[in-house]
Parts: C-alpha cells; sequence; structure tokens
C-alpha cells in the first residue's frame, strides 16, 4: 500500500527530515490543467489552460476574481482552491471594510501562508492540494505570486504551475528579461506563447480553453471574455511552435516523485530542501 | 540511529526502546537540509547572516526572507521549512505584542525565548502534530547588553554568544569559534559573518543564494534592522575577496 | 406631540399685486380622528381684513371671539377700520398677555390697508412674536411642506387667478403630504373691490 | 467557516454582514406585517432597550480639551495644548496628545485621556506589527481614519463609548490629507478641522484664513494656528497656554513643542 | 458605586466625577442633509446637498453623501452620518460579495430588497438614516426606493428625504406627479426638466432649511453609466 | 447599585440607621509621592472613614507591591485593596519569570490595565512609586479613569485637592531626600488639616536602592501651620 512507512500522515518526519505527505500533495499540482502568470512593470497576467472533464462538461473555471486588485489561477484540487479563495476574498473584504483600501498582496498571500502552514502540522488536516497563481497590483506595483500546498509563497517574475509546465517555465526563463518593458498586448502574448508551450502537439489554444485575467495600474482585475482572448490567440498564430523532443522537458516533472528508498539505516542528507519546491 | 524503521519512529508521543523521540530528531534533519543561518553576539550587538538558497531564476530577488522582526527590539533567524518558520515568527510576535500590551515595555529576550521554547516544545508532545521543522535564532540588544538564544525543533533553548544552524552548522561552528566574538563590535561582526557564509556555500550543491544580514546594537538605538544596503555590499566584496585569496585552501566539509 | 397639533389644519396667505389671498384646510379633527370637514379657520374681521387661527381647536374660537371684542371696541372708540399692521399689534398684545399659559394658536393676518389698499400678511407665534415678511407666510401642522412649495411657487405680483391658484396649488399639495391637515380648502382673495372666496375640493384620505 | 476566524478584535464587528446575509429571524417574520406604516419616533432612547446588558458608557473623567488642525498647501498642521483637566481641576499639565503615528501621519486626540491613551497603545502596536513586516508598505492616513472610525463606531453601538475626538492629518500619495472621527464614529474630511470648542471659535477663524489665501505655505498655516490656540487660550476655560504643533510635509514630521503660548491682557487697562 | 465618605459631593475633584454619575450617552447624532431622486423613462438622477453639520456647526461642507454602488444603482444618505458610513461600507462589500458569488452585478431592485433587509435586521437598534436609492430598473426603466430608519421600502417615480424632505416632498408631487392639476398633459418627464425642477427645489431647500446647503452632488444615471454633477447652494 | 448614595443623603433619608452601618470602607485621603535623586519618597495620612465616622485612625495606606515598588491608594478601600493583591500577586509571579525585580513602569502599566478595563465598576485612584535599577527613583499617577503618568511628584486623595497651590510653590526640582521627605510631611499635614476625611499620623515611606525605610510621624508631633 504505502509507498513507505513514513507517508501515512502529515504529522510524520521521514528519517531524512522530509514530509512525504506534504510532498504528495504538491503532485496534485502538478496533476492540473497548466496555468502561467508574469508581468510587466504595470500590469500583471494570468492566463490558464481550461480543461473540460468530458464532452458534456463545460470547461471549469480556472481564474478566480478576488477583489478589483487581484485574481488567482490555480492548478491542483479546484475545491481547495475554492476554500482559498473565499478566505482571501473575506481578508481583502475586511481590510476594505476596516481601512478603506486594497489589501497589498504580499500580506494577503503572508496570512494566506500561515493559514495553509497549520494544515501542515495537524493529524486531523491534510495539506491544500492547490497551487496558486496570484496577479495582483497594489502600491508597489504588479506582482506574481505563487503558493504551494507545503504552505510556502514566493514572489515570482514570473511562474508556471501545472502539468507540463516545466516548458513553459523554460520559456518564462528565456525571456524573463524581456517582460518588465513589454506592453501588456506583449506580456499577454508571452504568456500564451509560454502556455502553449505545455501542450501536447495534438491541442491547441482556443478561445474556449484559453482564459486571461489582467490586472494593473487603474486596471481591475477582468477575466477577458471570448472576443478579447480571441483577438491575442490570433495574433501569435504566425509564431513558430517551439520543438519538441521526444524527451523534452516536459515531460520530466510529470514522474511521481522519487520513491524514497526504503528505510535501511541512515541516509545522507538529501541535497534539496524538503519543502521547497522543485 | 539503529532503531530507524522499527516502527518506534512514526510519532512525536512514541519513544524508542532506547529512550529516544526519533520524530523530533527527523524534525531536526529538516533543518540541517535548509540554508546555513548564523547568529554572532559581540560586544555591542548582535548580527544575523542568513545564507538563503535561491531555486529558481523566476523568483523575485529579496523574497521568501529568512530575518525577521519580532518587535522592535528583537530580530529572529530561522533556518528549516520556512512556512514552519514564519508561524513561529508570528508565535513571537504575538507574545510580544501581547507583552508589550500588559507591562508596557517590550519583552525581554529570555522570557520570550521561554515562551517560544515552550510553544516549539509542545509540538514535540502530541501524536496529533508535528514538531516544528526549523530552528530559530532570536537576539537583541537590551539594557545590559546583547543577548541571544538558539532554539531547536524538540524546544530545547540555550543562550549563546555565536551559533550556526542549517546545512553547515559544524564548518560554521568550527569558524565562528576562531572569533573573539566578547570583543568585537557589530562593524567587525558583519564581515565576519558575510565571510564565514560566503566561506561555507557550496557552489556545486546549490547554485544560488543570497546572503541576508540584519543586525540589533547599539548603533541601531536597539531596534532590529537589516543591515543597510552599502554596508552588506561592503562586507559581501571582502567576503569573495577573502575566497578568492583562499581558494586553493580547502574548505572543510561535514 | 405638541398641543398645537392637537386639532391640525394649515393656513397659508400670500401677497399679490393690490391684492391678497388667505387660505386654510377644512379639517376638524382630534388627532388622528376626523370629526368635521367644514370648520372654519379664518375670519373675516373687517371688510379687507381677515383672521387665521391654526392651532388648537378650541382657542381658535376664543382667540378669535376676545379679538372680534376688542377690535369691536377699538372701532367704536377711533371711528375708522384699523389697519392691518394694527390689528396685528392688538394680536400680539393679546398673546403675550397669558405669556406663561398661552394659546395655543399662531395666528395669521391679511388683508388690505384700509386708506392705501396696500397688501399685507403677517403671522406670529403662539405668544405673539409677529413676522411681516414681503411675500407670504405659513401656519399649522404642515408648515414645512408649506415652506417648501410657497419658495418654489411664489412669484411677486401676481394677479388674483394667478395668486389664487398659486396659493391653492401650494395649500393642497402640502396637505396632502400632512395627515391631519386638508379634507377641503377654503380660499379667499381680498382685492379693492371685492373678496373672492372659493372652495376646494380635495382628496378626502 | 473561514470567515469566522479571521475577525480582528478590534474591528471585530466589522464582518457582521457575513452573517447577516444568512441570519434567518422567526421573529422577522411574524412581525413583518404590522411594520408597514413608515412612521416612528426614532429619537427615544427607548428604542435601544436593555438587551445590551447594562449601560456602560461612564463619564470622561480625565479629558484633555480642543484639537485644531489646518491643510496647507503642501502639508497639514494640527495642535492642541497639553492640559489634562480634572473637572475644572487643571491636574495634569503635561498630558502631550499629538503623536507621530509613523513617518506619514500625525494623530492629535482630544477628549478621555484614558482612553486615548488606550487607543494610543494600540495604534502603536499596528504600526509595530506593519514595520515588524517589514514588507515596505506603511499604513496611509486614510486608512487610519477609516479604521478609527470603524474602532469608535464599534464601541458607541456598544454603548460603551471611546470618549474622544480624533484628528488624524498625513500626506496620502504626497498629498496632504485630514479626518476628523468622534465618539460615535462621526467622521469627515476637510482642510480645516477643530474639535470641541474648536468647532465654534477656531473653526471661523481658520476657514476665513483658508479662504482668502488657499494656497498656504508652512509659516503662515503655523502662525493662522497659533493665532487660533490663542483665541481658545482666551475664551476656553478648560485650555492651557502650553501647546504642542504637529507638522507633516514633503520634508517629514515635526511636533513642536510644549509651547508657550503669547497672551496680551492690556484690554484690561481699558475696562473701568 | 460606592461613595468614599460624607463630604458634600461636587466641589471637590476626586469626588465630584464619582462613580455612578452618568453623563447622558446618545449613540445617535442628526447630522441633517436632504436627498432627493426622480425616475424618468430611461434614466434615475440622484442628488444630495454637501453640508454635514450637527446643530448650529458645519462640520464641512463639501461631503459626498451619494454612494453608487454598481453601475446602475446609486444611494444617498442622509441622516446620522456614523450610521450613513457604516451602512454604505456594508453595503459596498455585500455588493462585491454578490459579484464574486453570482458572477453578475446586483440589479437596482435587488439591491433595494436587499437595503430592506440590512435596515431591518437593526430593528432595535436601527440606523438612524433616511435612505433613497435610485438606479435602473431590469427593463432599463428609472426607479428610486425609499425607505425609513427600520427598513420599510416603497418604489415611486420621485422621492425626498432628509432634513428638508418634507419641504421637497409635496413640489415633486405637485411638479413631477402632477398632483391636484387638471386637465395636464402626464407626458414622460424629460431629463432637463427633471434636472431643472430638482435643482430648483433644493435652492428653496437651502432657503428655509439651516441643514441644507453649500452644494448638491447629482448623479444622472443612464444605460451609459452614472454622469456626476455638481451645483452650488447657499454657502451660509 | 445598592449603595449609591452619599452618606449625608442617606442620613436625611433614614435618620435611624447610622452611616457606618450602611456606607463603605473608604479612605477619604491625602496621598503623595515625589521623586528625588536615587530614589522616591512616599507618604499618606491614616484616616478610614465609614460616613462621618473614623473607622481607623492609624491605616497604613502605602502598600507593598514589590520589595522596591509601593503604592498609595485612595478611593474605596475594598477596591484599591483588592487591585493592590493582585498586581503584588501578579508581579511576584512575573519576578520569578523575569529572574529580577519587575521595573517601575511595568508594575504602573499592570495598575493602569486593572483601573482602566474596569474602570466604571471601581473606585480608585492609586500612585505607584518606587526604585528600579534602569530609571531610579519613579512616580506614576493614575488616577480615576485609569490613564498613567509619570510625574516627578504626585498627590491625590480628596484631600490633595486643597495642597496643590502649596505643591507647586514649592517643589523644585533636584531636591535632596530630606528636602523631599520635608515637603511630604507639610504638604500631608496640610491637607490632613483641611480635609475632614483625612487626619491621623503621616506615614511615609523612602525608596531607594537599599530597600524601603517607614517613618510615622505622629498626629500631635506634624508641623505646624496657620490654624486661625
Amino acid at each position: 500500500m504505502f509507498r513507505n512507512q513514513y507517508d501515512s500522515d502529515v504529522t510524520v518526519w521521514s528519517p531524512q527530515g522530509r514530509l512525504h505527505q506534504v510532498e504528495y500533495a504538491m503532485e496534485a499540482v502538478k496533476q492540473g490543467s497548466a496555468t502561467v502568470g508574469l508581468k510587466n512593470r504595470t500590469h500583471a497576467v494570468l492566463i490558464a489552460l481550461k480543461r473540460a472533464s468530458s464532452e458534456l462538461s463545460a470547461y471549469q473555471e480556472k481564474i478566480i476574481p478576488i477583489d478589483n486588485h487581484m485574481g488567482i489561477t490555480l492548478a491542483g484540487l479546484t475545491a481547495d482552491a475554492r476554500m482559498l479563495s473565499r478566505y482571501m476574498r473575506t481578508e481583502c473584504l475586511n481590510y476594505k471594510y476596516s481601512h478603506d483600501s486594497v489589501l497589498p498582496v504580499s500580506r494577503l498571500i503572508t496570512t494566506l501562508g500561515n493559514k495553509m502552514q497549520t494544515c501542515t502540522q495537524r493529524y486531523d488536516r491534510r495539506p491544500y492540494g492547490v497551487g496558486l497563481l496570484v496577479a495582483g497590483y497594489d502600491d508597489q506595483g504588479p506582482h506574481i505570486f505563487q503558493t504551494c500546498p507545503s504552505a510556502n509563497y514566493f514572489n515570482c517574475k514570473a511562474m508556471a504551475l501545472g502539468s507540463r509546465s516545466q516548458s513553459a517555465r523554460t520559456y518564462l526563463e528565456k525571456h524573463l528579461n524581456e517582460f518588465p518593458s513589454c506592453d501588456l498586448d506583449e506580456i499577454v502574448k508571452h504568456g500564451l506563447r509560454a502556455l502553449r508551450d505545455t501542450l501536447p502537439n495534438e491541442v491547441d489554444l482556443t478561445v474556449k480553453n484559453v482564459s486571461i485575467g489582467i490586472v494593473g495600474k487603474d486596471v481591475p482585475f477582468t477575466i477577458l471574455d471570448e472576443s478579447a482572448t480571441a483577438i491575442y490567440l490570433s495574433e501569435i498564430e504566425g509564431d513558430e511552435k517551439r520543438s519538441r523532443g521526444p524527451g523534452g522537458a516536459a515531460e520530466q516533472d510529470i514522474q511521481p516523485p522519487q520513491p524514497p528508498p526504503a528505510d535501511q539505516g541512515p541516509q545522507d542528507p538529501q541535497p534539496a530542501v524538503a519543502m521547497d519546491t522543485e | 540511529m539503529s532503531s530507524i524503521g522499527t516502527g518506534y519512529d512514526l510519532s512525536a508521543s512514541q519513544f524508542s526502546p532506547d529512550g529516544r523521540v526519533f520524530q523530533v530528531e527527523y524534525a531536526q534533519k529538516a533543518v540541517e537540509n535548509s540554508g546555513t543561518v548564523i547568529g554572532l553576539r559581540g560586544k555591542d550587538g548582535v548580527v544575523f547572516a542568513v545564507e538563503k538558497l535561491v531555486t529558481s531564476k523566476l523568483y523575485e530577488p529579496g523574497a521568501n526572507k529568512r530575518l525577521f522582526n519580532i518587535d522592535n527590539h528583537v530580530g529572529m533567524a530561522v533556518s528549516g521549512l520556512s512556512s514552519d518558520a514564519r508561524q513561529i515568527a508570528e508565535t513571537a510576535r504575538t507574545e510580544a505584542a501581547s507583552y508589550r500590551a500588559q507591562y508596557g515595555i517590550g519583552i525581554p529576550l529570555k522570557y520570550l525565548n521561554d515562551r517560544v521554547s515552550m510553544y516549539m516544545h509542545a509540538y514535540t508532545l502530541y501524536s496529533a502534530v508535528r514538531p516544528y521543522g526549523c530552528s530559530v535564532i532570536i537576539g537583541a540588544y537590551e539594557a545590559d547588553g546583547p543577548v541571544m538564544y538558539m532554539i531547536d525543533p524538540s524546544g530545547v533553548s540555550y543562550g549563546y554568544y555565536g551559533c550556526a544552524i542549517g546545512k553547515a552548522k559544524q564548518s560554521a561552528k568550527t569558524e565562528i569559534e576562531k572569533l573573539k566574538l566578547a570583543d568585537m563590535s557589530c562593524k567587525d561582526l558583519i564581515r565576519e559573518a558575510a565571510r564565514i557564509i560566503y566561506l561555507l556555500h557550496d557552489e556545486l550543491k546549490d547554485k544560488q543564494f543570497e546572503l541576508e544580514m540584519s543586525w540589533v546594537g547599539n548603533h541601531t538605538n536597539g531596534r532590529h534592522e537589516r543591515v543597510p544596503f552599502e554596508i552588506k555590499a561592503e562586507a559581501e566584496t571582502k567576503a569573495r575577496q577573502a575566497m578568492d585569496e583562499d581558494s586553493d585552501s580547502d574548505t572543510e566539509d561535514m | 406631540m405638541s398641543i398645537l397639533a392637537y386639532n391640525g389644519g394649515a393656513i397659508i396667505a400670500m401677497k399679490g399685486k393690490n391684492c391678497v389671498a388667505i387660505a386654510a384646510d377644512r379639517r376638524f379633527g382630534v388627532q388622528a380622528q376626523t370629526i368635521s370637514c367644514d370648520f372654519d379657520k379664518i375670519f373675516e374681521m373687517g371688510p379687507h381684513l381677515y383672521l387665521g387661527l391654526p392651532g388648537l381647536a378650541t382657542d381658535t374660537i376664543t382667540v378669535m371671539e376676545r379679538l372680534r371684542f376688542r377690535l369691536n371696541l377699538y372701532e367704536l372708540k377711533e371711528d375708522r377700520k384699523i389697519h392691518p399692521k394694527t390689528f396685528s399689534s392688538m394680536i400680539s398684545n393679546l398673546l403675550y398677555e397669558k405669556r406663561f399659559g398661552p394659546y395655543f394658536v399662531e395666528p395669521i393676518v391679511a388683508g388690505l390697508d384700509p386708506v392705501t389698499f396696500e397688501p399685507f400678511v403677517c403671522n406670529m407665534d403662539l405668544i405673539g412674536c409677529p413676522n411681516e415678511p414681503e411675500d407670504f407666510v405659513v401656519g399649522g401642522t404642515c408648515t414645512e411642506q408649506l415652506y417648501g412649495m410657497c419658495e418654489v411657487l411664489y412669484e411677486p405680483n401676481l394677479e388674483p387667478d394667478d395668486l389664487f391658484e398659486t396659493v391653492s396649488q401650494a395649500l393642497v399639495n402640502a396637505c396632502d403630504r400632512d395627515a391631519i391637515s386638508g379634507w377641503g380648502a377654503i380660499v379667499y382673495i381680498i382685492e379693492k373691490d371685492k373678496v373672492t372666496i372659493r372652495h376646494l375640493k380635495t382628496r378626502m384620505d | 467557516m473561514i470567515a469566522q476566524n479571521t475577525l480582528k478584535a478590534q474591528v471585530s464587528q466589522n464582518m457582521a454582514f457575513l452573517g447577516e446575509a444568512n441570519r434567518y429571524s422567526p421573529f422577522l417574520a411574524a412581525q413583518n406585517d404590522s411594520f408597514h406604516s413608515a412612521s416612528y419616533d426614532l429619537s427615544a432612547n427607548t428604542l435601544v432597550p436593555d438587551i445590551y446588558g447594562s449601560q456602560r458608557s461612564q463619564a470622561p473623567l480625565t479629558t484633555a480639551t480642543s484639537v485644531v488642525g489646518l491643510q496647507f498647501k503642501d502639508g497639514v498642521v494640527i495642535a492642541a495644548d497639553v492640559l489634562g483637566s480634572y473637572g475644572s481641576l487643571a491636574r495634569f499639565r503635561n498630558c502631550q496628545r499629538i503623536m507621530k503615528v509613523n513617518d506619514n501621519i500625525i494623530l492629535g486626540a482630544g477628549g478621555d485621556y484614558a482612553d486615548f491613551q488606550y487607543l494610543k497603545n494600540i495604534i502603536e502596536q499596528k504600526i509595530l506589527e506593519e514595520e515588524c513586516l517589514d514588507d515596505g508598505f506603511s499604513l496611509k492616513p486614510k486608512s487610519l481614519h477609516c479604521w478609527l472610525t470603524r474602532v469608535m463606531y464599534n464601541r458607541r453601538s456598544k454603548f460603551d463609548p471611546f470618549w474622544n475626538n480624533f484628528i488624524i492629518a498625513g500626506l496620502e500619495y504626497g498629498q496632504p490629507f485630514m479626518g476628523t472621527v468622534d465618539k460615535l464614529g462621526t467622521a469627515y474630511i476637510d482642510p480645516v478641522i477643530a474639535t470641541g470648542y474648536g468647532a465654534y471659535m477656531a473653526t471661523p477663524l481658520l476657514r476665513k484664513a483658508l479662504e482668502s489665501k488657499p494656497d498656504l505655505n508652512k509659516e503662515e498655516a503655523i502662525d493662522i494656528l497659533t493665532k487660533a490656540m490663542q483665541v481658545l487660550f482666551y475664551r476656553d476655560a478648560r485650555s492651557f497656554p502650553k501647546y504642542q504643533i504637529g507638522i507633516i510635509s514633503k520634508e517629514g514630521i515635526e511636533i513642536r513643542g510644549p509651547l508657550t503660548l503669547e497672551s496680551n491682557w492690556e484690554l484690561a487697562h481699558m475696562i473701568g | 458605586m460606592a461613595l468614599l465618605g460624607g463630604y458634600s459631593a461636587g466641589s471637590f475633584p476626586d469626588y465630584e466625577v464619582q462613580g455612578a454619575k452618568k453623563v447622558h450617552f446618545s449613540p445617535y447624532a442628526d447630522n441633517g442633509g436632504s436627498v432627493m431622486a426622480i425616475a424618468g423613462e430611461d434614466y434615475a438622477i440622484i442628488a444630495a446637498d454637501s453640508r454635514l453639520s450637527t446643530g448650529f456647526s458645519i462640520f464641512t461642507r463639501e461631503q459626498q453623501k451619494l454612494f453608487p454602488l454598481s453601475n446602475t444603482t446609486v444611494l444617498g444618505c442622509s441622516g446620522c452620518w456614523c450610521d450613513t458610513l457604516t451602512l454604505t461600507r456594508i453595503l459596498q462589500a455585500r455588493m462585491q460579495m454578490y459579484k464574486h458569488e453570482h458572477h453578475k452585478e446586483l440589479t437596482t431592485p435587488a439591491t433595494a430588497q436587499m437595503l430592506s433587509t440590512m435596515l431591518y435586521y437593526k430593528r432595535f437598534f436601527p440606523y438612524y438614516i433616511s435612505n433613497i436609492l435610485a438606479g435602473l430598473d431590469e427593463n432599463g426603466k428609472g426607479c428610486v426606493y425609499s425607505y425609513d430608519p427600520i427598513g420599510h421600502c416603497e418604489r415611486s417615480n420621485f422621492r425626498a428625504g432628509g432634513s428638508a424632505g418634507a419641504l421637497l416632498q409635496p413640489l415633486l408631487d405637485n411638479q413631477i406627479g402632477y398632483q391636484n392639476q387638471e386637465g395636464v398633459d402626464k407626458t414622460p418627464l424629460p431629463q432637463d426638466r427633471a434636472l431643472a425642477i430638482l435643482k430648483d427645489v433644493f435652492i428653496s431647500a437651502a432657503e428655509r432649511d439651516i441643514y441644507t446647503g453649500d452644494g448638491i452632488f447629482i448623479n444622472i444615471i443612464t444605460k451609459d453609466g452614472i454622469k456626476a454633477d455638481k451645483f452650488d447652494l447657499r454657502k451660509d | 447599585m445598592a449603595f449609591v448614595e452619599a452618606p449625608f443623603q442617606s442620613k436625611t433619608m433614614d435618620s435611624m440607621v447610622p452611616d457606618w452601618l450602611s456606607a463603605e470602607h473608604s479612605t477619604g485621603t491625602s496621598i503623595m509621592a515625589c521623586e528625588f535623586e536615587g530614589g522616591v519618597v512616599i507618604g499618606a495620612d491614616s484616616r478610614t472613614t465609614t460616613g462621618a465616622y473614623i473607622a481607623n485612625r492609624v491605616t497604613d495606606k502605602l502598600t507593598k507591591v514589590t520589595d522596591h515598588i509601593y503604592c498609595c491608594r485612595s478611593g474605596s478601600a475594598a477596591d484599591t485593596q483588592a487591585i493592590s493583591d493582585i498586581v503584588s500577586y501578579h508581579l511576584a509571579f512575573h519576578q520569578m519569570e523575569l529572574g529580577e525585580p519587575p521595573l517601575v513602569e511595568t508594575s504602573a502599566n499592570v495598575f493602569r490595565e486593572l483601573c482602566y478595563n474596569y474602570r466604571d465598576s471601581l473606585m480608585a485612584g492609586i500612585l505607584v512609586a518606587g526604585w528600579d535599577r534602569r530609571k531610579g527613583g519613579q512616580v506614576y499617577s493614575i488616577p480615576l479613569g485609569g490613564m498613567c503618568v509619570r510625574q516627578p511628584i504626585a498627590i491625590g486623595g480628596s484631600g490633595s485637592s486643597y495642597v496643590y497651590g502649596y505643591v507647586d510653590a514649592h517643589y523644585k526640582p533636584n531636591m535632596t531626600k530630606d528636602q523631599t521627605i520635608e515637603l511630604v510631611s507639610n504638604t500631608l499635614s496640610l491637607a490632613m488639616s483641611r480635609d475632614g476625611s483625612s487626619g491621623g499620623v503621616v506615614r511615609l515611606g523612602v525608596i531607594t536602592k537599599e530597600g524601603v525605610e517607614r517613618r510615622v510621624i505622629l498626629g500631635n508631633k506634624l508641623p505646624q501651620f496657620y490654624e486661625g
């Protein structure tokens, strides 16, 4: 049944100082459809790939507005994301109610991190099985934050989550230095290209399966409608798709986590920090 | 660790036949996987330095700090799981705030240390929770001079002149022991701290890192503050120079 | 609740060009209960002199009778018609005599000067502080509404017909927003050579 | 529910509306019909029956009098004397009540000094928490104004008001800001604010000065405010000739004082 | 509370402020102000004066008392200002919550109902506010809702409330409702005429009501959004 | 509350009941504390009244909080006693946790906290005075509403209103210990001679680094002033 005897509960440390339950929760993020977040100097953009669970079903909602200055996309368990989004909305409303201004993005993420952390330390809880990309705009400009089931969060220049997102990250890393000076349209197109890189060859981006959320200076968080999305999609149509080698990077992160070695005696410390993301 | 895997190491509320609580030891292991953190207590203040490993190019610089302000006058440096550490920092802040509300003055570090240690220790007692996967160093500059404590996942804490936690704590300790801490001022400590962190950083295993530094002392009027950019940059430059000069001498490993 | 609003009622007087109008509602009630719809609150005190007495109905009658008595004495003694302004002073005196146990009426005087035929309107509070404005005066339980109406509808130098229309609209619409005024209205237009009395039908609820 | 866990002690009523939506009161449904008439005498205090427990609206004890404030071209200046009156006894003569909140807010308080000390501690803790976060954000005057309004309103709703008037002054995105809150939670923003006795005696003076010269500079503003303090000293029996001035502008915050008011009594020779 | 000793209370500081002495505290204040709204065929206009006062002192002459709640709904408040501040903050939060939960804006009639519920929720410790809500209904027709402080709600085409409400309302009855007028052509009121009436009656109200004055803020709500306007009144 | 009325009133209402049966014990009082270089001097009269009846003529209103911190109590005897008991328990515990004596500032804060939080039900005006090694001698005044200010010299209680002027006229900064003691005993004597509810002996305490030194000036040995 179990991979090893230390992965049954979130309250159990492995001899290597790892929390397998938390790491498994991190895997849930990789099962979700891909999503990309990136920003220039004035705007933060979220781009998500929507799945339809069957031919008959509607496409899932991937982008959730939080407040006028913030929205999230998710990869992983949607229901968990809904709980978190509800919490985030409440916090924003609370802050707006009592301070008449928007809740700084980093503050919200900090409290969210603390809330998520309690679930990684108690027997009667499980970690949230969802990774979020948060796009927000406040007095310090646009932000992209990534949160993990491990309750870790990162302030990012750009980030991609979800299945096969490694290729998107590769794209983002490659173009990282261009982003700050891009205009809004450019940055959206970069995001779309990054997202497209996660797709298998036979699938392409359409207005049905892409959703774009934008927030920025004097721009409240909005999810673009299909016609606006279509314009962006048509603009990247001519671009060359990345070449996809057979053993491409995209495959790499689909692999399940390294099975921890069976428990035979002491081990050398693993090089990676247990709960920090990949 | 001969009892590993015998089934006595699955719960914090369970002793092994040889009288150990393995879960706590495993949690300590998590700290040893994390970037090195050192705290140095000199004659006129306390200095913290953190080797913060950066795992992706996509992250903004300066994010995910491992140095926290607990109160005006108290600083905290953490190693281990940062999400756990943030919870500890939050708890410490609450303690400091409630002390201030009740007694009208800043919390004495000794008292704060007791409270935070008790809190962390409580998580080593029950099977329903797990011990914290982080160690913290707290420091302050009080009326009687600088004070510094280190608290371990087990909830044990001691006062220190110099201490190190994280990956390279052993070699850091060796380096720290070479210093005459009690005679050194914060200005000197900053340089030494930067040098030690650079010295211990293992470029082969961890590509990138950021050096984080803060201090609290006489010169900051007892406030815990980040080390100003210029001073830090200067210390880093010096540290790199020292590394270059030292390049052929082998830095010892664990 | 003020005793002034025990019976309800509203009165308005307004100056026009060589004419003056005074109008009142017709209701007599006891708090919310309406007793009759033909109660007079305006009294003829001379050929060009009319007196409106909004307030507690019993005092309306008493004050009117006592004023009539004094007025008659005055006219007997002086052998001339009283000026509206003089009449106002007389009312003011009468009311102030009862400074610490007042009549609960707030009189309104409208009339033309017996010599010059200048229009005159005046109102006062229940202890007789007079107020003689250039345009209009109001009294009763819906003064706020009346003020609101008059402020907008009033224009200087209205002809008798226009004055009638203005006063009627002001009174009726104001009474419609007061639960204890209304149930018909009566309007007097006083001109040099005639006094026109018109009864208005209004909503009866 | 998540919402319930997030209540903050001081603004604890702030999410009452989350509950409201779901709350179903059987009483409400049963009685609804009889309340269609639109006239209610709401002025009577009887409307607020004993359901709130004992009425605790204690009297203010050690009190401080007016605070006055005036906006100028690129900042705000506020002033208040340093007297804590105990009834008519001028008991505490060094009660400073102009405080620096953070680098862009100053606050002046009048009314009960114990309540002010209590709130001061809370505000200081709030700022301290923010400094601990070290995230580059600092509270803005508008936010503090709003927050204080919520705090004051919540306490008045419990019939246990904080017996204070506050003036909050600062820079909001570089623009001068001045707002005030009273013990009910009545709050507004204006370039001229004076609380307590000052509302009657200082406001006309300040408004007139500002109308005649809308873009006052700092020195002019301080002069006018000093004059206002002088008038208040002459005419307010609970005032005191030592006072503080708080100035906030692009140059930063400066709290001067306690300064001593000059006064002129030559007038006395002309009488008698 | 027990007193200290047998001393004629009042003259000694420690005793003059003793225990049981209660100072009257009223949680309400009357901060004056008037609001008026007119609904037309395809628009609604709402206006409120900008004076915030208590008794004889004017707090400020530039207080906005209109609160846009959505693209088609504006609330105007007068009365107890601290209650107004609270109610409108909660309302705005509720509007946002609705938007998030239902992925659409709350319509004006629905907002009107919600406001009624929120006011009645505080039946025994009411918000002492005279509320008037103006907006466009689902068919794009102008609508005006008026409230008493504890949540009675009524839809109408025109309404005045607040300190000068009694002065203004009969006028609106007469001028817009054509009450007591015979033989008039009851054509729908054009927007410019509504605006003219509104300004006229506010000028009149400022003449007679000291709690109304300084200026009015006007919001004109049409399908194209909300247009804000301002107009000066007497400032004494 | 049950016995709100002042004893004089109750007498008129029910003259059969002597006031000491119905009124609460209270320390209608004159208290004082003053800082000097190296310490503080505290002082109080010794009269406790129940109505007009002197329930105790040699009361000690100077209450020990810790070894180096005392408080002078005015107001309801029961309230102030309870408060100082609570505070001294609290501080004793805190001293154990801390491993060093609590600061005067700290203890004033604990007093303030209690007085403020229960300001509607308590009747207590307290002067907290003491010595600690951080700030030396300190005096904190916590009057009825629960505020707290440090003052170089503070007076309190019903008798204090008669001697504000005397204190203002005679206090000088940087007085010696003996000068301070003299000022305190003079002030208290004056207050006691004018205030009917203060009287008896003057109890003094001098708190310095060495601890507390108690003195009593007996009722017949008090400094004499004009009594015409």
